[in-house]
């Protein structure tokens, strides 16, 4: 009887690395303010990897509209309740410190580091926003499951921590960069996020309970337990601990990392709608 | 209908046998307000339908078993003293006496008094009242000698008993006890209930039986003349009414005339002496034939030739030419051209697989209407291969209503008038125009004819205004109203009408040619002031309001703006409301009379059916059905198949007949039909076990002309379906939605299988009995891009078997089988 | 098939004002306007009677241009109220519709084809069709059940069937036109 | 806000017919669709893009062993807090001075937010024209004091239209009236302006429970979950967050490899 919105696979993507880019963002923004100078490289990469991927989002996010001439309606109003609303708006706010701080990013003089971390402390905000705000659109609709989902931000967030850290990490392996330049911090920081990521989950079903069953039955069952759970998150875990002296090994699990957060994504966007 | 949709607000209860939610669901809406005005509601009908949704009883009943249902009904009115005694007797000829040797099926084993077993037929001369020296009927006012109508139909009814009603309609005796308290108790002086019907009553082959059984319900219950009364029968089409009043039918002349048979009426006076009654209005007859002559022929139609008398086509019997009559004749190849107008006889006839194959054989076929229909397109039927089909078919595009001015009579007499929003578009035209424009070129092609059989169509005018082939439609209606063919003067020589004035009333009809009109019935629908100003009736809109709830004022009801017929039954012998709550016409002593000298006149909320100063205490002052020659009520009425309804089965039944040996209604028409075009299941056959009932949707309009091809319309529902009981699905594993067929020994549909609990197995003298529905809109035409819009023709399932006064078909109750799966 | 669907370029051009409308900012004004402005306002109405079943409800038909917009109840009819049935309420359908024939058509004896054909050409065909039918197969005399002559003026080669759909002037048109060339076969709905 | 404008569907006097289905379609110009199989005579199964007005038949055998089949013309319900307007990015949903919820075809954009925002199915997208649909009340129509085409057509008065107060004091009488007259399941459904989501502006009469015509039980505005979901979304931010400050944290010390 309730109608679904027909949200398909550029909205998937949209989440997928609109998650990656805030979390990208907000690892470097951290790894800028908090790190030491060989996170630097960790900070760079985080701020000009968000960059273009906001800029992808912000294309998504107009294709995917019925007449996308009129994306700038959106702009026509603001309503800090509606997820809808401010997500365009914030989307658009967080393209502009992507752009700074990626600027930012390649000068080296004291001042403007300066002025960089104290832009990258506001927008990762920002950056955890565009992470989040889209679990809690979803939850914030009148269709089963989504709006039963109490924790579908968090975990949309955590799962942005750990994709767009799995996604910094896996850049500094293909630039080779050092492992002077906080490769381990990143993966640190990831292993962190995965099993947060992996806690709230737990949560999120046990909240839900029956409400779960279009991601825990049917054809949207094996990808969430087997993509989702085991290759995105516990495999990833196990590679991580024991072989982390290994590169490789941790592009690998980088690589499955990354591909469980969009399993994630498709299998909640696409459970309910098909 | 003999009252008015409006006045059903004012029943008591109200007794649907027909669909009317949905196949008259705006006329419904009074039945609605009767109910929140606390009437209760009872729908009679062997399927659960949108009707039974609003109804407070729903009375499942088999098909074909109408009959001992009223007859029950009656039994139990008179049984238990429910009947309204003064209006039997007086308004009814209960009190009169019978022929001694008249019998009943009680008496004869299922037959009336005079059958022959080798005509097949009843000589009817028993059947009569005994008279007195004087001629007028004996009568016996107390009810009780054997010989009086009103013992005899108790004796005739002794058998319709509530278990043999439960036995043979499978209605639970409980649930009919209820029905006939419900709705006995709900009549009287006090009380009034009314009765729908349509096609539920009409097709079977005792039909005109079965609505005699309802309307003598009625006047035992003294229900018919007043408010909240009445027989409400609801008509199909905007102008059945219409077309049946003008007499698009083979046997009568408009305004209700019989047409002139060879052997009984070969010339005028002959007609005029048989045809004319010694009583009731109909006495003036010769005035509105002759009147009629008039609007014929014209001038041409002189005293000296019998007004054109001869020209009239003459019938050489009663028994040819009805709408099943034509089939048979044509597949017999005696019919060579044919004319279908706005009727698709390949979908919407009974055994339609028969009409096609006719039409087939045809010469040449014509077919006017708004969209191709299957009928037009009958070379194209399936299974047909186009080369086979040597007819020639001419399709002309016509034009709706919306389109053209004119009027539509809809099911309570009412002429309403239309006016043209827009022209037609391309080659569109009205069937006025087709008409006239065919009959100016036939006349130019007779032109000159000195043969006296061309003569009356020659002396025929076609051309109504200025432009000869687009008829002024206003004066076509001025011609059915009539008109003075000369200047006509009141005996002091004043010029009451001028040549050619509209006359106003039927009342000024005159059979020395001096006035002329097409249909006399109409006359009043049209005034004309001298100055040649015409006022039409039919186009009257004013709106109706609490001093005239019936709205005297909107359109115009036939006879003289009647809107309920027989209303003077509305008022006691003295002329007095039975009851202040039922009034609706009476007697008014102080009234201005017919003479500045005299007093009286009858006055009320309607216009008084009746003659307007005739003192209830005149002589037949007291008799209110004026259209009847012994003036009251026939709960007696001759027709060839009895003038009693008695209960025969359909021609095709599941089970014997209980009541009596008689299987069928002896008279039955039963058509031969070459080629095993016509065959019919035996009782009880093994192969087709179940009873089907064929109706209409509210969706969809008879054969799906004006329908299938509507968007609108054709997407409300999925396809052509079968409404099947959850048990005989259960039985057959038929699941809801799947693919079924359907057959009769006549043929054989492919439908969707729609399980519902709207059907129910019937209990029949202890055994179940299964009826399944099957609605008949659908053809082999529609909208392509909606499937669903295209469906089997139901009719390739019913027979060619009639009614014997009418000749109507019987799809309403015959045998099938189905079976799961298209096969 | 979905009739009165908008076409979609009337959209593609709202869809630019949309733009402007949404760059410009939030005057929602003409917007409003437009979406309150009455199709049938400037029309022409006449008053009809739905052709579909016999309760004859009272109809308002609206016309524009030569074309009707719109048709409803007629609130004024006594019996109906304006009220209508859902084929009431699509009888619009049967006047603006592509599935409707506009052009006379003829099918030749055993084609498998109609052709579109002049009005004036069918008339002439249809009433020659008439004329010799009637020519070759009138009955003007024939013996009755005592014996003698009778004139019955009667063609039985030619059948009508219709119409309860068409108006009462029509019926009564068509009734003087079939009887008086001598037909018997005359019908209609109401026998059925 | 001149005063608010309802329509108060009374199912105890439907009779099914669709009149209102096909007046409104004429009305509003909108297209036909290929009926599905729904396993009686209702058609279309749903609202759609091109279906405002939708007519349910519900077929309900009874303890007693009768059958009620339960007719009801279901509409959007221009709610008092309308989850579609609410979830509207662009204010192409807004609210008209008689408190019927509109969609602004020259504005919406097509995000389809509010199709799924709506608790009851009814606002859907348009492929063609790339914008959502929806009753509008016939919003040209209420604007020239004429009533929906829909409310209009009702043969029975099943489809009431006028002025909230006095629809809402009418149904109650109406409830009485039926339950005196023996059902006992007679319901209003979202009469109530202090009801679910402040009460219907198309508003119903029930005979049985909604849940047997399809509506729910108790439906809640969507928006509701936002507050505490973004709570929630929050804590999780600063648990990531912290975790990462935590790996980042000890600068100047050698590259992290424990």
């Amino acid at each position: 009887m309730l109608k679904t919105p027909h949200w398909e696979m550029m909205v998937v993507w949209y989440f997928f690395l609109g998650g990656i880019a805030g979390g990208a963002y907000f690892t470097a923004a951290i790894a800028d303010n908090f790190g030491g100078s060989r996170d630097r490289r960790v900070a760079q990469i985080g701020y000009l990897l968000s960059l273009p991927l906001v800029a992808i989002c912000g294309v998504l996010l107009i294709l995917d509209l019925g007449v996308p001439l009129r994306f700038l309606n959106m702009l026509r109003s603001f309503k800090f309740w509606d997820p809808m609303s401010i997500g365009a708006w914030a989307l658009g706010v967080f393209g502009l410190f992507t752009l700074v701080s990626s600027v930012l990013s390649f000068s080296s003089s004291e001042s403007t580091i300066a002025l960089r971390r104290k832009i990258g402390l506001v927008g990762i905000l920002f950056g955890f926003f565009l992470a989040s705000y889209t679990g809690v659109l979803l939850s914030a609709t009148a269709l089963p499951f989504w709006s039963d989902a109490r924790l579908m931000g968090a975990l949309f967030l955590a799962s942005g921590a750990s994709t767009g850290m799995a996604a910094i990490s896996l850049i500094m392996f293909a630039t080779g960069a050092g492992s002077g330049d906080g490769w381990g911090r990143v993966k640190k920081a990831d292993r962190f996020s995965m099993i947060f990521e992996l806690v709230v989950l737990a949560v999120f079903l046990a909240l839900l309970g029956s409400a779960a069953r279009p991601i825990l039955s049917g054809q949207f069952a094996a990808l969430f337990w087997g993509g989702l759970v085991v290759v995105g998150l516990l495999i990833p875990l196990v590679l991580e601990f024991v072989g982390h002296r290994m590169r490789a090994v941790g592009a690998v699990s980088a690589v499955l990392v990354l591909v469980g957060g969009f399993i994630l994504r498709y299998v909640v966007v696409m459970s309910i709608q098909s | 209908m003999t009252t008015n949709l409006i006045d059903i607000q004012h029943s008591d209860v109200v007794m649907a046998t027909s669909n009317m939610a949905e196949n008259h669901p705006v006329g419904f809406q009074w039945v609605m307000k009767a109910k929140e005005r606390g009437a209760k509601i009872i729908h009679v009908d062997p399927r659960f339908t949108r009707t039974s949704a609003a109804a407070d009883l729903h009375v499942p009943l088999r098909s074909g078993t109408n009959i001992v249902f009223f007859g029950g009904l009656i039994k139990y009115a008179i049984d238990n003293n429910l009947y309204f005694k003064d209006y039997v007797v007086h308004y009814t000829n209960a009190s009169f006496f019978l022929d001694p040797a008249f019998k009943t099926p009680t008496d004869l084993e299922g037959f009336f008094t005079g059958f022959d077993h080798g005509k097949t037929a009843y000589d009817r001369a028993s059947w009569k009242y005994q008279l007195d020296a004087e001629g007028n009927p004996k009568r016996d006012l107390t009810l009780k000698d054997p010989n009086t109508v009103f013992q005899h139909l108790r004796r005739h009814y002794s058998r319709y008993t509530v278990e043999m009603v439960e036995r043979v309609c499978g209605i639970p005796k409980d649930l009919f006890v209820q029905t006939a308290k419900l709705f006995c108790e709900n009549s009287g002086p006090e009380k009034t209930g009314s009765v729908t019907y349509a096609l539920n009553l009409t097709q079977h082959t005792n039909g005109v039986q079965n609505i005699r059984a309802l309307c003598m319900l009625q006047t035992l219950l003294g229900n018919i003349g007043r408010p909240g009364g009445g027989v409400v029968a609801l008509r199909g089409h905007a102008n059945v009414q219409g077309a049946t009043d003008l007499m698009v039918l083979y046997h009568n002349l408009p305004g209700y005339m019989v047409w002139p048979l060879r052997d009984a009426h070969p010339d005028l006076t002959t007609y005029l002496e048989k045809e004319t009654p010694k009583a009731s209005y109909w006495v003036n007859k010769p005035k509105f034939l002759v009147s009629l002559l008039k609007a014929w022929f014209g001038d041409a139609a002189t005293k000296e030739n019998d007004f054109g008398y001869d020209w009239l086509p003459k019938r050489a019997s009663g028994d040819a030419y009805s709408h099943q009559h034509i089939f048979v004749d044509m597949y017999a190849g005696k019919i060579k051209g044919f004319l279908a107008d706005g009727q698709n006889p390949a979908v919407g006839g009974p055994n339609a697989k028969l009409a096609r194959a006719a039409m087939q054989r045809l010469d040449w076929l014509v077919v006017a209407d708004i969209f191709l229909t299957e009928t037009a397109e009958v070379w194209k039927a399936p299974g047909t291969n186009p080369k086979d089909v040597k007819t020639e078919v001419f399709f002309l595009p016509m034009a709706p209503a919306a389109e053209k001015d004119g009027s539509l009579t809809n099911t309570m007499r009412l002429i309403q008038w239309h006016e043209a929003a827009v022209k037609p578009p391309g080659d569109c035209t009205s069937d006025a125009a087709l008409f006239v424009r065919l009959a100016h070129r036939l006349q130019k092609m007779y032109a000159g004819s000195k043969k006296s059989r061309d003569k009356g169509f020659l002396a025929a005018n076609f051309t109504y205004g200025n432009n000869p082939e687009e008829p002024n439609i206003e004066l076509v209606l001025k011609e059915i109203n009539g008109f003075a063919t000369q200047d006509i003067k009141d005996k002091d020589g004043k010029v009451v009408y001028k040549k050619g004035q509209a006359v106003s009333t039927f009342a000024h009809l005159a059979d020395d040619g001096s006035t002329a009109s097409g249909c006399w019935i109409y006359t009043g629908v049209i005034n004309e002031t001298p100055d040649g100003k015409i006022i039409n009736k039919a186009a009257g809109r004013k709106p109706a309001d609490e001093k005239d709830y019936l709205g005297h004022g909107w359109g115009f009801a036939w006879p003289a703006n009647r809107r309920v017929i027989y209303n003077r039954a509305s008022a006691d012998l003295q002329g007095k409301p039975w009851s202040e709550k039922k009034k609706l016409v009476w007697w008014d002593p102080d009234a201005p009379g017919a003479a500045p000298d005299k007093k009286g006149k009858w006055v009320g909320l309607d216009v008084p059916d009746f003659a307007p100063f005739l003192a209830p205490d005149a002589k037949n002052g007291d008799k209110p059905f004026i259209m009847r020659t012994d003036l009251v009520g026939g709960l007696f009425g001759p027709l060839v198949d009895g003038p009693f309804p008695e209960h025969y089965e359909p021609v095709e039944s599941p089970v014997q007949n209980f009541l009596s040996k008689q299987q069928r209604n002896p008279v039955a028409k039963i058509w031969e039909v070459p080629d095993e075009k016509n065959v019919l299941a035996p009782v009880g056959s093994k192969d087709f076990p179940y009873v089907i009932t064929t109706y209409r949707l509210t969706e969809h309009h008879l054969s799906g002309v004006m329908s299938r091809y509507l968007p609108f319309l054709a997407e409300l529902h999925h396809s052509h379906f079968a409404e099947i009981s959850h048990e005989l699905a259960k039985e057959l594993g038929i699941q809801n939605g799947e693919k079924v067929t359907v057959s009769s020994p006549r043929g054989k549909i492919h439908v969707t299988a729609m399980v519902t609990h709207r059907l129910k197995p019937f209990l029949v003298d202890g055994k179940t009995v299964h009826q399944i529905g099957v609605p008949w809109h659908w053809g082999y035409n529609g909208i392509e891009s909606l499937p669903g819009s295209k469906g089997d023709i139901t009719n390739d399932l019913s027979a060619t078997v009639g009614d014997p006064t009418v000749y109507i078909q019987e799809t309403k109750a015959f045998v099938c089988n189905v079976t799961k799966g298209v096969v | 098939m979905s009739l009165n669907r908008r076409d979609f370029f009337k959209y593609a051009g709202t869809s630019a004002a949309g733009v402007a409308v949404g760059a410009r900012g939030l005057d929602l004004a003409p917007v409003e306007a437009a979406a309150t402005t009455l199709r049938i306002k400037e029309a022409k109405v006449a008053h009809s009677v739905c052709p579909y079943c016999a309760v004859g409800c009272g109809q308002l038909v609206y016309a524009k241009d030569g074309k009707i917009v719109d048709i409803e109840g007629d609130p004024d009819t006594p019996h109906t109220l304006g009220r209508l049935c859902p084929k009431g309420a699509a009888t619009i359908q049967l006047s603006n519709n592509p599935l409707r024939p506009t052009k006379a058509l003829y099918r030749a004896p055993g084609s498998d084809k109609w052709e579109e054909k002049p009005l004036d050409w069918m008339y002439d065909q249809i009433a020659k069709r008439y004329h010799d039918t009637r020519e070759k197969h009138f009955i003007e005399k024939e013996k009755g059940k005592d014996g003698r002559e009778i004139t019955v003026n009667r063609l039985e080669a030619i059948a009508s069937l219709g119409s309860a759909c068409i108006d009462n002037e029509e019926c009564y048109l068509l009734t003087k036109f079939n009887r008086l060339l001598g037909l018997v076969y005359h019908e209609h709905q109401a026998r059925i | 806000m001149a005063t608010t404008l309802a329509m108060f569907t009374d199912t105890s006097l439907c009779i099914g017919c669709r009149a209102c289905q096909v007046a409104c379609k004429q009305w509003n110009e909108l297209g036909a669709e290929a009926p599905e199989w729904t396993g009686t005579y209702q058609n279309h199964s749903h609202f759609t893009d091109e279906t405002f007005r939708l007519v349910r038949f519900v077929e309900q055998p009874q303890p007693n062993g009768n059958l009620a089949w339960l007719l009801m013309s279901d509409v959007c319900k221009h709610c008092a807090q309308a989850g579609c307007l609410d979830a509207c990015p662009t204010g192409a949903i807004y609210r008209t001075e008689f408190g019927t919820v509109n969609i602004n075809q020259d504005v919406c954009n097509g995000c389809r937010y509010c199709v799924s925002s709506c608790p009851f199915g009814v606002v859907a997208f348009n492929e063609d024209t790339g914008t959502a649909k929806k009753c509008t009340f016939c919003n040209d129509r209420i604007h020239n004091g004429l009533g929906p085409a829909c409310a209009k057509a009702c043969p029975t008065d099943s489809i009431q239209f006028g002025a909230r107060e006095t629809l809402v004091t009418k149904a109650q009488k109406r409830v009485e009236t039926l339950k005196a007259m023996g059902f006992k399941d007679a319901q209003l459904y979202g009469a109530d302006s202090n009801g679910f989501l402040g009460g219907l502006n198309a508003f119903f009469l029930l005979l049985s429970k909604p849940s047997t015509y399809n509506l729910p039980e108790n439906p809640r505005l969507p928006q509701r979950n936002v507050v505490v979901d973004s709570l929630l979304s929050i804590v999780s931010a600063v648990a990531v967050g912290v975790g990462a400050v935590f790996a980042f944290r000890d600068r100047g010390k050698g590259d992290g490899d424990a």
